[in-house]
């Protein structure tokens, strides 16, 4: 019997379903001396550090002996190695406290999955196709050089990072300034930067604030999901439960303010729908400096519910007010902030504290990405501009006309599609990583990790990467760090010099406390209705949509998989003729999706909301040309005083397209407990 | 009967053994190459996988077991029916048991080939036998499947051999007429029968208590076969009615088989002479009472369900009586009352055509009512997050579509080798002067059913 | 050596017999055979008697205890609780019971019918093929008296037939 | 005392978040079947968040509630199976036996919780996802059924440490995989047989019920309702 056979019959007999998997040429595979650290069978637990959003959980991860496809030194072959097997929250970690939420343990497929780059790649095909072949780290990091000597001036070096990533931030800093390239332009697509302005101002903290939830007997949040996809969410989700029962006797409450029900607004003990835009005026009136009268005519919250929570806020003592997501991505988003900080200053503002952690302001301006309009030469660092900036930014235009791009992506994704060179990065269970907490925790400090088992690809950890570039240059450049490690080891986001990238704090002239209306994209007669994007529970704002396990977990509100979606009010569906599964047009000034419907009892009648995170030209199998990009259809509206982008502030019209295609795809067979209550028999 | 003669009669039933015509041979061809298809589709979806099917969570059965318990009510027409009619002892019974029989052991071979085919692993169906089979465990008794393979074995040695002795003294009649290695096959199938008197009070007896016995086995399996379904707390299955309601059903489905088969035989095997306009009038007439007894059921199953008002109950209520099922629903009550009642009722209508056209509805009717005694239940538990949809797949269409080709080809070929109407029992049937015979030797003479 | 005549209807048939008990031939040496039962004629009721429901009634009792035995012995001999069911659980186990009853009562049944019925024997018995065909044949095995024998028979209008 | 593991899940600290879903998939090999045979109905979930929305805009409430084997003590799915491939072991958990199960499917049926999962192809990791793979918990072959175990490798794993110290296991030491991922700590795990434990000292509570309590299946997972104040 040869070895094809035994794994056929081992499949069969189910004992390794796994191998089964597996295509033909098994008898070419050359088996490699294993590891001999590994000890079979007995796990290992070993910290590490999860990469995922800017939270910082710390992980602990369960390493165990596997055999593993691997390619050493150009031969192809199985090795027997340690490998990590399950990532879990990491009790002693004062953010995670040994939780951990579905995007972070899905994290490990990033590290196996089938479609990530295992070598160097050069583009063997149009820009944009996404077809490259593998390239020598040698010849890779020679063309990255000599792009770089080829520079006339190193202004036109341009670099797009995402903010917010611990040291990784500082490397690319640092690396931009010692090479005399303009600061990296860090871009995220909802980002909290209006909030950390307003907290400049109101605390002279520029940094996202840690609310002592588990303390609080009430809780006001605008617009905020903190239990789901805003802020510290695994640190907050623990708060949340002890704040709702681990006070024998004391059950906190908490009051949900926002146009779209989320996550949080449905764990909400009461859910209070406002017109988009209004919340600060709200939070002004509940904190009484706002005539409330005046306020039911701008929010459209009934006059009488107001009293009642302010009157309630005032009695259930420690209180506290959450402000974050579409509430602070408006025109008038720096009012909005203030706003609550006022609020939450006239409540006492006991639970409202600041991690000791280096205040960081990203670059911004209402054009972040013009730079890249006279760049010759761009490096990009798990930015995805092409999918998440507004069309208007120009983006990809601007990618096409730059002579040569270097991506250090770990997967082929819509900018990264785009370069000229891929230089992969280590997955984060591979290499140095550490993460420099910005709130979730008072006691939250910067942490780093090593890696937790060997590469199993021919990568390379991308300060490496940057270190020997540099020093490689014609004019050799020194970076502050020897390697990977003394950079995660490093605690100094403060070597980076940000200064200029802050904008002044908001001129003492005008009151940012004076309402102001928020401007929205599109005339409401032709686009009567508000578009809410908002960051998938699963995907974020899309930098996980090619994990399997989280294309395959159902949406907690809608139960959809694999799928993107328009959420539309039950009435208004009803009005349009459109059912659960119709497609539907949606349409913006900037352009137009056909997006499957799903009638969402949880919004108001003129706002349609739309998951950001499907959609993407390139990402893997399991994302690639699946569903439509919200963001898309976003105008470049931004804040005025902050530039940070007011996604929130687009406005759409929506026409019935066509019947259900099959497209959405719902684990849920039902909405309601009991469909039939209203029944006559 | 006594109008034909007995030579006559004998030459009649055995003509389709004697005699074949190129009609045969293709209607053989034609039916075989479905019956193939249908095998070749089975193995597919044992290739590819089961997923090949329709089935999916929570609707784990479908297809296959509407067709189960379809098959295995249709098998309710035969032995049952000739069992009771022995037992009374109707004279007009003779021309009939036989052909009844048989429809009762090929349908039930059909119906048992179901819940191996619908098993996710075919190939260890064997595990459901009584034997020490993996890890030396012995079935579970307490699972109603188990229960299936022990009332369905009995139920099918029982009607094979409550067919096969009566066929005895005709195979020796065949024996002595033919010869060569026909005369061989058929010898030894006759196992050595003279005729004795010694012999056929043995055989009269025998079937005398065959008959009993396989009567309450006949209502225990279909009884079992609703277990399957009333042992399991899913709303509108956990019901103490399922026993008497599937055997009412299955006598019910049963007896349209039985007219459409004894319908063809009678046109296609020109045995005018033997099955006679009334003996559909009869079985038209028991058709009609086991039509109004299904609506009798289903009333009682309704009402009870919709008085009750329990949400589980009522939420496959709603689905079937108003919902995505009830265009289904409302053919199934057309099919299986509106048009057997309509047709049976009225005299002028209760012709061997109206029977057949009431027949063929009922079994439309009756496979119907098995799909949505399955489906809508398992689509709507009690949990509506967890609530699903089916789709039938083209495996599960061709595979029942093969079984209705299998049973027509069964029939055909047994047709073909052994006289479809029972020779002795034919001529046992009509009785010199009656003043010879002593009394408790009068049977129901045909045609006196209504003089 | 038997012989026998073969008689064109009942009646004949009867007369045969008759003649042939009038001819001090005991009942159960006379053979009659025919292509159908002859419940009319009083012939047709010799030796009626016959053990058969016994043997039935044993037979369903054997499966029976047979069944209560499988069922307990299996559910002990490895017993793994389900559904809060006692380990022996003998609610399920009587439909079991029920089912191997009725086929033991079956079996039994058949099994006495072709050893009593003296089918499925090999040794060569009195038989004539004309039987098939309408004809009713009475006859004696090896007979004492082969000459009465005879004239009876004939004497009911039939050739005689011996071999 | 043998054990008894029982679960209390709080549905006022459930906030839908689905981390327990990844969870679980994580530790059980739980294949991702993708998306067409996703919108067949076919996506395996062990445990499931459900969502049910009440009311109407403005005035819409929303309920989460994770559903994963009730592990009932009078179990529908255990006595229906034909091959004893899903019975009750001594510690009250309801085993399912990937080897023994010939795929009837009837344990499925008999669930009324829908908890019960088929493998309708073979499950496939592309590589080298497979290096993932837990090598505690076996990988289920097409044709059988597979369901939430209460992670009975963690519970061995668990025991066999405590025997090796010579100790009994302490409460909070054993922890399936949805609940230790559960940040909100709305997944309490626990032996019900302890009354001191959490899990019996939260079963207790007047909030408790259990999922379809009135089929009588006993279900050792006790729902914490949710509470609501003005």
């Amino acid at each position: 019997m040869d070895r094809r056979d035994f794994i056929k019959l081992t499949a069969v007999t189910g004992t390794s379903a796994a191998l089964a998997s597996c295509g033909n040429p098994e008898h070419q595979l050359i088996r490699f001396v294993p590891d001999e650290d590994i000890t079979p069978g007995i796990a290992e637990w070993k910290p590490s550090v999860c990469p995922i959003c800017s939270a910082g959980c710390g992980v602990n991860v369960r390493v165990m002996d596997a055999d593993v496809r691997t390619v050493r030194s150009g031969q192809a072959g199985v090795v027997r190695m340690n490998v990590a097997k399950k990532l879990e929250g990491l009790p002693t970690d004062p953010i995670s406290r040994g939780g951990l939420c579905a995007r972070g343990q899905a994290a490990i497929q990033i590290t196996y999955h089938p479609d990530r780059l295992a070598q160097p790649m050069k583009r063997d095909g149009a820009r944009g196709s996404g077809s490259f072949k593998p390239i020598s780290w040698d010849e890779a990091i020679a063309e990255l050089v000599s792009k770089l000597d080829a520079l006339d001036d190193r202004k036109a070096l341009a670099i797009v990072t995402r903010p917010h990533r611990g040291n990784r931030d500082a490397l690319f800093a640092a690396f931009a300034q010692r090479v005399g390239a303009p600061a990296p332009i860090a871009y995220e697509l909802f980002s909290d930067d209006v909030l950390r302005h307003a907290n400049a101002a109101s605390y002279g903290k520029a940094q996202l604030p840690t609310y002592d939830l588990a303390k609080a007997r009430y809780v006001v949040s605008f617009g905020a999901d903190f239990l789901g996809t805003w802020g510290s969410v695994v640190a907050q989700n623990a708060a949340f439960g002890d704040m709702r029962q681990a006070r024998p006797g004391v059950r906190g409450k908490l009051v949900q303010v926002e146009s779209r029900m989320t996550t949080t607004g449905a764990s909400a003990d009461e859910w209070v729908p406002v017109k988009p835009g209004t919340e600060g005026v709200l939070a002004l009136a509940l904190a009484g400096k706002h005539d409330i009268a005046d306020a039911e005519k701008i929010t459209g919250v009934p006059a009488k519910k107001i009293e009642r929570i302010a009157k309630e806020l005032a009695d259930q003592k420690p209180a506290v007010a959450i402000v974050g997501g579409p509430a602070l991505a408006h025109t008038n988003a720096l009012f909005t902030a203030t706003a609550v900080n006022e609020l939450n200053k006239a409540l006492g503002g006991e639970l409202l504290g600041f991690a000791s952690h280096n205040a960081q302001l990203s670059t911004l301006s209402a054009q972040p990405f013009a730079a890249l309009a006279d760049a010759k030469l761009l490096l990009v660092d798990e930015a995805n501009p092409v999918y998440g900036a507004p069309k208007a930014w120009k983006v990809r235009e601007a990618l096409e006309k730059i002579p040569y791009i270097a991506s250090f992506s770990r997967f082929v994704d819509d900018t990264t599609a785009y370069a000229d060179l891929i230089l992969p990065d280590h997955s984060f269970l591979e290499s140095w990583t550490d993460a420099a907490p910005e709130s979730g925790s008072l006691d939250a400090k910067p942490i780093s990790a090593g890696p937790v088992m060997k590469p199993i690809h021919d990568t390379r950890a991308t300060a490496d990467v940057l270190i020997a570039v540099a020093g490689k240059l014609k004019t050799p450049v020194e970076l502050p760090w020897k390697n990977g490690e003394e950079l995660a080891k490093s605690s100094q986001p403060s070597t980076v010099d940000r200064r200029q990238a802050n904008p002044a704090p908001p001129s003492a002239g005008r009151q940012p406390t004076e309402w102001t209306d928020p401007h929205f994209d599109g005339a409401a007669s032709d686009y009567p209705m508000h578009f809410l994007p908002y960051a998938s529970p699963a995907f974020g704002d899309g930098s996980t949509a090619h994990l399997p396990w989280l294309q395959e977990l159902p949406d907690p509100l809608t139960s959809a998989m694999w799928s993107s979606w328009i959420e539309i009010n039950p009435k208004t569906a009803e009005q349009m003729g459109i059912a659960d599964g119709d497609l539907v047009d949606v349409t913006s000034s900037q352009g137009t999706l056909r997006v499957p419907a799903v009638v969402f009892p949880g919004i108001a009648p003129d706002i349609v909301a739309m998951p950001v995170g499907q959609g993407h030209e390139h990402y893997t199998r399991y994302a690639s040309k699946r569903g439509a990009n919200a963001a898309s259809l976003l105008a470049p509206v931004t804040e005025p005083e902050t530039g940070t982008l007011a996604w929130a502030a687009t406005r759409v019209k929506i026409a019935r397209a066509g019947d259900a295609d099959g497209s959405l795809i719902l684990f849920a067979g039902e909405k309601y407990e009991k469909p039939h209550d209203h029944e006559t028999r | 009967m006594s109008h034909v003669s007995h030579e006559r009669l004998t030459a009649d039933l055995l003509r389709p053994l004697e005699q074949t015509s190129w009609r045969f041979y293709l209607l053989v061809a034609f039916l075989g190459s479905i019956v193939a298809m249908g095998l070749g589709t089975w193995m597919y979806q044992m290739y590819m996988g089961f997923g090949m099917t329709g089935i999916n969570m929570p609707v784990y059965w479908a297809f296959y077991i509407t067709n189960f318990v379809f098959w295995i009510g249709i098998s309710h027409a035969g032995t049952l029916i000739s069992a009771i009619l022995r037992l009374v002892n109707a004279g007009w019974r003779r021309p009939v048991t036989r052909c009844a029989e048989v429809i009762t052991a090929f349908a039930l071979m059909i119906g048992a080939m179901f819940p191996i085919i619908h098993l996710g692993r075919p190939w260890l169906f064997f595990w459901l036998m009584p034997y020490p089979s993996q890890r030396l465990i012995w079935p579970n008794f307490r699972s109603p499947l188990v229960w299936d393979f022990f009332a369905i074995s009995t139920y099918l040695t029982g009607s094979l051999l409550f067919l096969f002795l009566p066929m005895i003294p005709d195979f020796a009649l065949i024996r002595d007429r033919a010869t060569g290695i026909r005369r061989r096959i058929y010898g030894v199938l006759a196992l050595g029968w003279r005729g004795t008197t010694k012999q056929w009070h043995r055989l009269e007896t025998a079937m005398q208590i065959m008959a009993i016995a396989i009567i309450p086995v006949a209502v225990s399996v279909h009884t079992i076969v609703s277990f399957d379904f009333s042992m399991a707390p899913v709303p509108m299955w956990h019901s103490t009615m399922f026993g008497p309601y599937f055997v009412a059903g299955a006598i019910f489905s049963g007896i349209a088989g039985l007219i459409i088969a004894m319908a063809s035989l009678r046109k296609f095997l020109h045995l005018e002479a033997y099955l006679h306009p009334v003996h559909f009038e009869n079985l038209g007439k028991l058709l009609l009472m086991m039509s109004m007894l299904w609506a009798y059921f289903i009333f009682a199953e309704r009402l009870t369900t919709w008085f009750g008002n329990d949400t589980g109950e009522m939420n496959v209520f709603y689905v079937t009586q108003r919902g995505s099922f009830s265009p289904l629903y409302w053919t199934m009550v057309v099919c299986n009352l509106v048009i057997p009642f309509t047709i049976l009722a009225l005299r002028w209508l209760r012709t061997i055509a109206g029977c057949v056209v009431a027949s063929f509805s009922v079994c439309i009717g009756m496979w119907l009512e098995r799909f949505l005694i399955v489906v809508p239940s398992l689509s709507h538990k009690y949990l509506t997050y967890s609530w699903g949809h089916y789709r039938p797949q083209p495996v599960e269409i061709m595979i029942t579509i093969a079984t209705f080709a299998a049973m027509t080809l069964l029939y055909t070929l047994f047709s073909k080798f052994v006289p479809i109407i029972s020779i002795w029992e034919l001529k046992a049937g009509d009785h010199p002067s009656a003043a010879l015979y002593p009394a408790p030797m009068h049977e129901h003479k045909l045609g006196e059913t209504h003089a | 050596m038997s012989v026998y005549g073969l008689y064109d209807n009942g009646d004949a048939a009867q007369l045969a017999v008759d003649a042939l008990r009038a001819s001090g031939v005991t009942e159960d040496a006379i053979t009659v055979i025919s292509a159908e039962p002859m419940e009319d004629y009083e012939f047709g009721n010799i030796n009626r008697r016959s053990r058969l429901w016994y043997i039935a009634s044993a037979g369903g009792a054997a499966g029976c205890a047979g069944a209560a035995w499988l069922t307990r012995f299996t559910e002990v001999a490895w017993p793994l609780p389900t559904g809060n069911m006692p380990i022996v659980a003998w609610w399920p186990n009587l439909i079991v019971v029920f089912e191997m009853t009725m086929l033991g009562a079956i079996l039994s049944t058949v099994a006495a019918l072709v050893v009593t019925g003296g089918l499925a024997r090999r040794r060569p018995a009195l038989y004539d093929p004309a039987v098939s065909s309408g004809k009713i044949l009475v006859g004696v095995e090896a007979p004492r008296d082969r000459a009465a024998v005879e004239r009876a028979l004939i004497s009911a209008g039939s050739p005689v037939v011996s071999r | 005392m043998a054990h008894k593991w029982g679960m209390a899940i709080d549905q006022d600290r459930c906030t839908g978040c689905g981390a327990c879903v990844t969870a679980c998939h994580a530790e059980n090999n739980i294949p991702t079947v993708g998306a067409s045979q996703a919108a067949r109905g076919r996506a395996m979930h062990w445990i499931r968040v459900e969502r049910y929305w009440e009311g109407e805009f403005p005035d819409v409430k929303l309920k989460f509630r994770p559903v994963m084997c009730q592990q009932c003590d009078a179990a529908p799915c255990e006595p229906v199976c034909p091959t004893y491939a899903s019975h009750h072991t001594a510690e009250g958990l309801n085993a399912q036996v990937y080897n023994r199960c010939i795929g009837t499917r009837y344990c499925a049926n008999a669930c009324p919780y829908n908890v019960r999962f088929f493998d309708f192809f073979n499950p496939e990791w592309p590589r080298p996802l497979d290096a993932q793979l837990n090598p505690d918990v076996s990988i289920r072959e097409v044709g059988v059924m597979e369901k939430c175990t209460f992670c009975v490798q963690r519970i061995t794993a668990g025991e066999i440490q405590a025997e090796a110290e010579k100790r009994g296991v302490k409460d909070g030491e054993i922890q399936p995989a949805c609940a230790q991922s559960c940040s909100a700590r709305a997944i309490v795990f626990g032996d019900l047989n302890d009354p001191e434990s959490a899990v019996s000292r939260l079963a207790r509570q007047e909030r408790g019920t259990k999922l379809l309590e009135e089929l009588g299946t006993l279900p050792k997972i006790t729902y914490l309702a949710k509470q609501t104040q003005a």
